[in-house]
């Protein structure tokens, strides 16, 4: 049972060498992508009923790894990271559903690497390991846009790369720094998670983490690579970075942010509070006369992320389960909405939103499915949305007045530009391009019927599915004074 | 007497197998003179290992050579180090060796001779037979440098290199004068005995002369700013040489570099620290900025290798400072760093082999599509040099960063972070070029032959050395690299 | 003459080398240069060798004459190799490695 | 359990009539009807049957089917309850419901959206039952929002017609702007009292705990949610415009029901208003206001469905005014009769336009009593009702209202509503002359008025002409009993009945005297008025409104939008990194080209470096 984490995390891996090995033709590779993929989900499927809500960390396997640095091979999953754990291996196989017909096979290689790549990131609890996963899961991202994006990207795989590669090389001088302070105070060295949190980091090497998380949530300001790399990657990497990656970074402010830099954390609070609201609403104007429809969504997502780094920030009951809730949703809806996007790609070849229109008279399914992502999004009631952002909106008032008000705008940032995008995209008269748009087919049906799904599920009774890491929200929090 | 023989005859039997070769180079033999000279290493290489792990630390015949020549396990380590790195070397660029028509017996005696020069530079405990085994291995690689004297730019690299290299070996010589003048011998143990003995003395000039000889191996593994003909001798250079002397030579180096600084001028950190720290600053940026500004991947992976050198510095000033750990580190590095080096030449050599191209950016455009396998091993080979992790060249720097840290040399740790950060763009470059362009060429076959295999088996290794975890039983993991280096670092106290 | 003046005289020739090989273009004369500067260098541990009154320093730079006259043949080997290619041993047409032909 | 039927009911066929249309070629417009009608039917009859339970006096109802959601100390069930008021909306909700979307199978007939109009109207009455039936204020707003949603979806239901979808996008934003206020004070009312519990009747207990200043701010916020639902001064901008949909959307929704959830929120919450006076009269001022202007604009409007629309948010403005006064009770009851009349007024315009296929202006209109008896009497009613003349259902309501403001300390408001009243009465004779009357524009030689379109109108003429007994107040004999039976917590004065009497003879000499000026003015037929006077353009481009919100909102936003990315991105943060990468590089090539291949250079590089070293360390020593 120990090892089923590991299994979780290299499954993917194994189906990638065996492919290689087996020079897999395509029929194979697809059967190898999906084979792991549906495995993974069957086992993180059984993780999350044997999951003890009460528990802390679960599942723990240790391992050496690097022993004269203490380094381990160390993974366990608690309430949060089974969240990350659970989409991760939801999106996979709905994401192979969406590359069915995909012939080239790097495509498959890389989205096997990837899966391990962020499921590693999740679960990992030795911060040189975490390292090797946050790193490592940008490389097929890279290669990705750079080799199957449009719209120049070449450019822009460089600058996600350059600009992330940033970020977490300060956080591996802080690694390497809390690592080194372990070993001057105990005589020991260790990574593992647990062990450093023991001692308390000053506001440097928290800035560090801190930078690495602000480029891939990212904040305001830290944002300049987001839309230029989700408007030319292809949409399975889009997907993964709006509904993995980004919130992988959410994740680590909240994992490590709170073990490791409980003291000194408080130092960059009202920034980081300050920056995410800035942010909610900035995301949200940026959207507003964005030309192309993914950048656009980049964008939406961008402010739906701010306002998840609000949530965990205001560090109360309601802002983190409303962060937690929302890092859920939000990753299902975009992963919708963004799969819907690359469907639009592939029928019309452009995501130009002046170039299109009237979808919805000729293919009223997917304006259905395109609308209630976009609704989703909007945070309509209903959806799980909705909750996730009363929940933080709760938060935001119980820490202040004014963070509650600038928190509430989130009610109104997606629709500035949500409904009149809707509207040219989706109604109106069609367009030469969008002519005869074709509906939805039946494989493409069954990849997002289970999007809509989950999201009304977690919107109409949203109790189904809190009481997986409320308890042991409740004792973090019981933990602090 | 006749264990003293023993331990020296991995070197007699390259000097005998050098010796060998140039009776044979005239000759009109049907002889695989590559394949001649690599069984002559990979018999001393056997020798060598016999002996890995056994503590020793033995003065060959001290009656004869005084104490001037040692055999401890730290040099034992090295030797094999360097022999391997020679066997690989060579073996690597079996397929170039067949597409130049230049490369006959001679060429194959000089490689057997500078790998002479550098065992016995390993060995060297003595700054005068130091200076010897540098010059012998010094001299023949300038000559292996200029061997295609019929290349323009070949003998231009060759002159550059003889030119500044003599200088070099002049300092060396003015500083092993001024040792001398300072200490009455240029032993170092007899060295160290003396700065032991006389602690109140400023030794001004033994500091000088030490400074002196260390600026001429600073000059031999490129440090800024005596890094200029770096990138020239290595674009001018035949492949095969460029990576002797990128890997190998840098190895034995480092060799005595290590051997100096941990035994003779330990007592001295205070004064070495700071020009340490300079140079160290200056080459790590300087290095970048070589390596940023090339559009041909030889004077890229150049310049990168300066830059390398710059981290290898890092850990030298931790040194310095008196966290001796980091000497392992060193090790590592240099192990990781040849791994990754060799595979990333061996892929070069590969493609001037076969295609006589001429190794720009612009070439490996579409590389991963005519090329997938090949294409891949690149990247792994990139990322290790860019210190990725799950590379072995990641490893690498983290033991050296993680060394400056213990010595409180953050702001160098920094420095050496934001430079990895740099090199992610010239190191990428090559990987973007190589995957976001198409090529007009259809995906050439890819066949097991002795140089992809060996890039093969370098890629493995650098995947291995990164993430090999004891979770697989029975294999080694980089623990039993660092454990290794750590044993033969112990000899030298 | 004390040893002292030998030991100035010593370091004066080194100087003179080392401006030589840089101000000098014809590489000939720049070989010339460093050649005076090792023989500056034998000067001077002969003279050490005399001023602590041991053998060792003159020993010492008989072994170096010998690695110098292994380098002075490497040298001229390349003067000759130069000067047959280019009818020219200017240090300034060799030029071609540069960052300006990077290619 | 018939509580969660009430919901579950129209959400189900909702839901099951989408999924036909979306995923089945099934087009049979009467099988879609008959689901889309039977859903409104049943709960109709349900609600009548719960509603006569409450009138004979049974216990309020509550049943909580599921946690909804529980996190630390917000507990939200998902509760129902029925209770007298909700008893009262939801009888009229469901039976008016059901009578529109009778009315919608015949107009809606031969539409290729059939099916999927049905799953909207549909869903917007389980919306509408949520609200109305929501136990806690979290459920309320769900349900407000998704009405809201299907609103959104309605209006934008032809939506080849760019203008169409831009009016349902102005509905939902500026709904949502009202929603932002509404879920900020929601917040703070559970940061106030949420600790025990969050179900009306938790906070009704709690109420007095909260600090005054907090509680009026409360007491605002929701009321700008209302002023959005409810088309109230400034966000009313978007209800003319949703008369873009087809006309039983206007007739159920953007008459009858949704739009006076604000008016019913506000009751809801009486027992928060109660405590805040002040914030009351701020409701009525906001109310009244909008009376006055939407009843000025829709003297000079040409639009027939516009002149209803402004119409409704006149009378919206009424209910302001009197539940901003504390008269709850009259406030729901014009609710109540004004659902009839309305939607009857809308339903007579919308067989009006589908015999004119589409005409909606009333200056191209004219004689069409003699087509349409059955629309024309009918609508008589409606109009004789809303303007109030005695003894009419809106006589009544309306009656109510004046009284409590003439009564209030302030009125005023009594004053403007006559003004309000003699307005109304014009601008729906006027309506009334012309589409009817007047002579016609053109020949008409069929006018075919499906059943399904006119029989409707039948039993809505009797509820507005009979439903204002219910409420009827003690001058005229009544005994107010729908205020008595809604119990809340009233405090508005009371005339004396000889006032009273005194204030119907006015109102109702007023109506007269708007009915009489507009027959002078339109009895024979009129050309679409050409405004001269500066006040009369103003009226007509409804004071500028419109384009002052374009000018001061929309523009500022887009402009915004692109300075984000022109300026913050790309030249701050870009700018900047651009500065640090491209420095480096410019270093990178200066120091390069240092590397000039010749060999002297180098060697004065090595030398130069090793002096300043050798230098550094003599200094050191």
């Amino acid at each position: 049972m120990d090892t089923v984490l590991s299994w979780i995390i290299f499954m993917p891996l194994l189906g990638m060498a065996l492919g290689g090995v087996l020079r897999a033709s395509l029929n194979l590779l697809r059967l190898l992508a999906f084979g792991s993929s549906l495995l993974v989900l069957a086992l993180a499927l059984a993780l999350a009923w044997h999951f003890d809500a009460d528990a802390g960390m679960q599942f723990v396997m240790i391992a050496p790894w690097i022993k004269s640095y203490g380094v381990t091979y160390y993974v366990g999953v608690d309430a949060f990271s089974l969240i990350l754990v659970l989409i991760i291996a939801l999106l996979m196989p709905l994401l192979y559903l969406y590359m069915y017909r995909e012939a080239r096979h790097g495509y498959w290689y890389l989205m096997m690497a990837l899966q391990t790549g962020v499921m590693g990131a999740a679960l990992s609890l030795d911060l040189m390991l975490f390292y090797l996963f946050w790193e490592t899961m940008l490389l097929p991202v890279f290669i990705m846009i750079g080799r199957y994006g449009s719209n120049n990207h070449p450019f822009y795989a460089m600058k996600l790369l350059v600009m992330t590669v940033f970020g977490s090389m300060a956080m591996l001088l802080s690694i390497l720094y809390m690592g080194y302070g372990f070993y001057a105070e105990h005589g020991f060295w260790s990574f593992a998670l647990s062990d450093l949190a023991q001692d308390s980091h000053g506001a440097l090497v928290a800035a560090g983490f801190l930078l690495a998380f602000a480029i891939k949530i990212p904040l305001p300001l830290f944002h300049t690579w987001m839309a230029g790399s989700y408007g030319s990657a292809p949409t399975p990497a889009v997907v993964i970075m709006s509904s993995v990656m980004a919130k992988l970074g959410a994740y680590g402010l909240w994992r490590f942010g709170f073990s490791l830099f409980e003291g000194s954390l408080h130092h960059f609070e009202p920034y980081l509070i300050a920056l995410a609201l800035f942010g909610l609403l900035f995301f949200a104007l940026h959207a507003v006369m964005e030309r192309d429809l993914r950048r656009m969504f980049a964008y939406s997502s961008g402010s739906h992320l701010s306002l998840i780094a609000l949530g965990i920030m205001i560090q109360n009951h309601y802002g983190l389960s409303g962060a937690l809730y929302l890092i859920a949703t939000h990753a299902l809806a975009s992963a919708g909405i963004f799969l819907m996007i690359g469907l639009i790609f592939a029928r019309v070849r452009t995501l130009e939103i002046a170039q299109l229109g009237g979808i919805a008279q000729s293919a009223p399914k997917f304006a259905f499915f395109f609308a209630f992502f976009a609704l989703c999004i909007a945070g309509v009631p209903g959806t799980g949305g909705f909750v996730a952002e009363l929940l933080i909106i709760i938060g935001a008032f119980e820490y202040g007045l004014a963070t509650g008000v600038l928190a509430a705008t989130t009610i109104l940032a997606a629709i500035l530009f949500i409904f009149w995008m809707l509207q040219r995209v989706l109604f109106g008269p069609q367009s030469r391009q969008t002519e005869g748009f074709v509906d939805l087919g039946a494989r493409e049906v069954a990849m997002l019927a289970p999007l809509v799904l989950l999201l009304l599920l977690s919107g109409i009774a949203p109790n189904l599915f809190t009481p997986l890491f409320e308890p042991s929200l409740a004792l973090m929090l019981g933990g602090r004074p | 007497m006749i264990y003293e023989l023993f331990l020296i005859l991995p070197m007699m039997l390259i000097v005998l197998g050098a010796l060998m070769l140039m009776l044979l180079s005239h000759r009109e033999a049907p002889l695989n003179r590559n394949m001649l000279s690599v069984l002559i290493l990979a018999l001393a290489f056997g020798l060598t290992l016999s002996r890995l792990g056994e503590a020793h630390s033995v003065f060959v015949f001290e009656a004869i050579f005084g104490r001037s020549f040692i055999v401890d396990s730290f040099s034992t380590l090295f030797d094999l180090m360097i022999l391997g790195g020679a066997m690989l070397t060579l073996l690597i660029n079996h397929d170039y060796f067949k597409s130049r028509h230049y490369f006959d017996g001679d060429f194959f005696a000089l490689v057997l001779f500078a790998v002479f020069g550098m065992m016995a530079l390993s060995h060297a405990h003595e700054l005068i037979s130091a200076f010897i085994s540098l010059e012998i291995a010094s001299l023949s690689i300038y000559a292996l440098v200029g061997y295609n004297s019929d290349n323009p730019k070949s003998r231009e690299a060759m002159m550059k290199y003889v030119v500044l290299g003599s200088l070099a070996g002049a300092l060396f010589m003015l500083g092993l004068a001024l040792i001398y003048g300072a200490t009455g011998s240029t032993e170092l143990g007899a060295i160290a005995a003396h700065i032991a003995a006389h602690p109140q003395d400023a030794h001004t000039m033994l500091i000088i002369g030490g400074f002196f000889v260390m600026v001429t191996l600073f000059f031999k593994i490129g440090a800024v700013p005596f890094h200029a003909w770096v990138v020239d001798v290595y674009h001018g250079a035949p492949l095969p040489v460029t990576m002797l002397m990128a890997s190998t030579f840098k190895i034995a180096l480092f060799a005595v570099i290590l051997r100096i600084y941990l035994g003779d001028f330990a007592a001295l950190g205070d004064f070495w620290s700071l020009p340490l720290q300079i140079l160290c600053v200056l080459t790590l940026i300087g290095g970048s900025f070589l390596a940023l500004s090339q559009s041909n991947i030889k004077r890229m992976l150049a310049g990168s290798s300066v830059v390398h050198a710059g981290y290898m510095l890092i850990a030298l000033n931790a040194i310095t400072l008196g966290n001796f750990n980091a000497s392992e580190s060193i090790l590592f590095y240099l192990m990781s760093y040849f791994i990754s080096s060799v595979g990333a030449f061996g892929i070069l050599s590969f493609l001037a082999a076969h295609e006589h191209k001429q190794l720009t950016f612009e070439d490996f455009k579409g590389f991963g599509y005519s090329h997938p396998y090949l294409a891949a091993m690149m990247s792994i080979f990139m990322l290790s040099l860019a210190g990725f992790p799950s590379t072995i060249g990641f490893l690498g720097k983290f033991y050296i960063f993680t060394g400056a840290i213990e010595a409180g040399q953050i702001a160098l740790a920094a420095l050496g972070i934001f430079v990895a950060f740099v090199s992610i763009f010239y190191y990428f470059r090559l990987i973007a070029t190589m995957y976001f362009y198409d090529t007009p060429k259809t995906e050439q076959h890819f066949g097991f032959d002795t140089t992809t295999v060996l890039i093969l088996l370098m890629a493995i290794l650098s995947i291995w050395g990164g993430i090999g975890t004891a979770l697989l039983p029975y294999l080694p993991t980089p623990d039993a690299l660092i454990e290794l280096s750590r044993h033969a670092i112990t000899s030298l106290d | 003459m004390s040893p002292l003046h030998f030991l100035l005289l010593g370091t004066l020739l080194f100087g003179i080398g080392l401006v030589g090989v840089i101000a000098r273009r014809n590489l000939f004369v720049v070989y010339m240069s460093i050649e005076l500067m090792l023989s500056a260098v034998n000067l001077l541990l002969a003279t050490f060798s005399r001023i602590r009154g041991d053998e060792g320093g003159a020993v010492l730079s008989l072994l170096l004459i010998a690695v110098i006259a292994a380098e002075a043949a490497i040298f001229l080997a390349m003067i000759i190799a130069l000067f047959r290619a280019k009818r020219s041993i200017d240090a300034h047409d060799f030029t071609q490695l540069s960052q300006e032909h990077n290619a | 359990m018939s509580l969660a039927l009430l919901i579950l009911l129209p959400f189900g066929s909702s839901l099951l009539l989408g999924m036909l249309y979306l995923f089945t070629s099934l087009r049979s417009e009467r099988l879609y009807a008959l689901i889309g009608v039977g859903a409104p039917l049943l709960i109709s009859l349900i609600a009548l049957w719960l509603g006569y339970g409450q009138l004979q006096g049974a216990e309020s109802l509550h049943v909580s089917l599921f946690t909804w959601l529980s996190i630390d100390a917000l507990r939200i069930e998902f509760a129902l309850s029925f209770d007298h008021l909700s008893a009262v909306m939801m009888a009229f909700v469901s039976v008016i419901g059901t009578l529109i979307h009778l009315f919608a199978v015949g107009y809606m007939r031969g539409d290729a959206g059939f099916g999927k109009f049905f799953a909207y109207f549909n869903f917007f009455m389980g919306a509408m039952a949520l609200l109305v039936l929501a136990d806690n204020p979290i459920i309320l707003f769900i349900g407000w929002e998704l009405v809201g949603l299907a609103s959104y979806l309605l209006i934008g239901f032809y939506h080849r017609e760019s203008a169409n979808v831009t009016a349902a996008n102005k509905a939902f934003i500026a709904n949502r702007v009202g929603d932002f206020g509404f879920i900020m004070a929601l917040v703070l009312l559970f940061g106030a009292v949420g600790e025990g519990g969050f179900s009306f009747s938790a906070i009704e207990a709690q109420i007095y705990s909260v600090d005054h200043a907090l509680l009026s701010l409360i007491g605002v916020l929701l009321f700008v949610g209302a002023m959005g639902k409810s088309a109230q001064i400034p966000l009313y901008v978007w209800l003319p415009d949703a008369m873009a949909g087809p006309t039983p959307v206007s007739a159920l929704i953007h008459a009858a029901t949704m739009v006076t959830a604000g008016v019913y929120m506000v009751a809801r919450f009486d027992f928060l208003y109660v405590l805040i006076p002040a914030v009351g009269l701020f409701i009525a001022v906001i109310g009244i206001l909008s009376a006055l202007l939407s009843a000025l604009i829709a003297t000079m409007q040409s639009d027939i469905k516009k002149i209803l629309a402004y119409s409704t948010m006149s009378q919206l403005g009424y209910m302001f005014v009197a539940v901003g006064l504390g008269a709850y009770g009259a406030g729901i009851f014009h609710v109540f009769t004004h659902a009839f009349f309305k939607a009857l007024l809308f339903m007579g315009v919308g067989a009006v336009i589908i015999a004119l296929h589409h005409e909606q202006n009333i200056f191209k209109m004219g004689g069409l009593r003699r087509f349409m008896p059955l629309v024309f009497y009918p609508m008589l009613i409606a109009t004789l009702a809303l303007s109030g003349v005695a003894p009419f259902a809106g006589f009544f309501s309306k009656d109510a209202i004046l009284a409590a403001a003439v009564a209030s300390e302030y009125p005023l408001f009594g004053v403007l509503g006559l003004v309000v009243a003699f307005l109304t009465a014009y601008y729906m004779m006027r309506l009334l002359l012309l589409v009817f009357v007047a002579p016609a524009k053109h020949r008409h030689t069929s006018l075919h008025v499906s059943p399904y379109l006119s029989l409707p109108l039948l039993p809505l003429a009797l509820g507005s002409a009979v439903a204002g007994f219910w409420g009827m107040g003690g001058a005229y004999g009544g005994g107010d009993a729908l205020t008595h039976f809604l119990s809340l917590s009233d405090y508005a004065h009371h005339l004396t009945h000889k006032s009273e009497y005194l204030l119907a003879l006015l109102s109702n000499l007023i109506a007269f005297a708007g009915f009489a000026l507009a027959y002078r003015r339109f009895a024979s037929g009129a050309r679409e008025p050409q405004p001269t006077a500066l006040f009369e353009r103003w009226i007509l481009e409804r004071f500028y409104v419109d384009a002052l919100y374009h000018a001061l909102l929309v523009v500022p936003l887009r402009r915004i939008s692109l300075w984000c990315e022109r300026i913050v991105d790309d030249r701050f943060v870009d700018g900047t990194l651009g500065l640090f990468s491209g420095g480096y590089r410019t270093l990178a090539t200066h120091f390069s080209t240092l590397q000039n291949g010749n060999v002297r250079h180098y060697a004065l590089y090595f030398l130069s470096g090793v002096s300043l070293l050798s230098l550094l360390l003599l200094w050191r020593l």
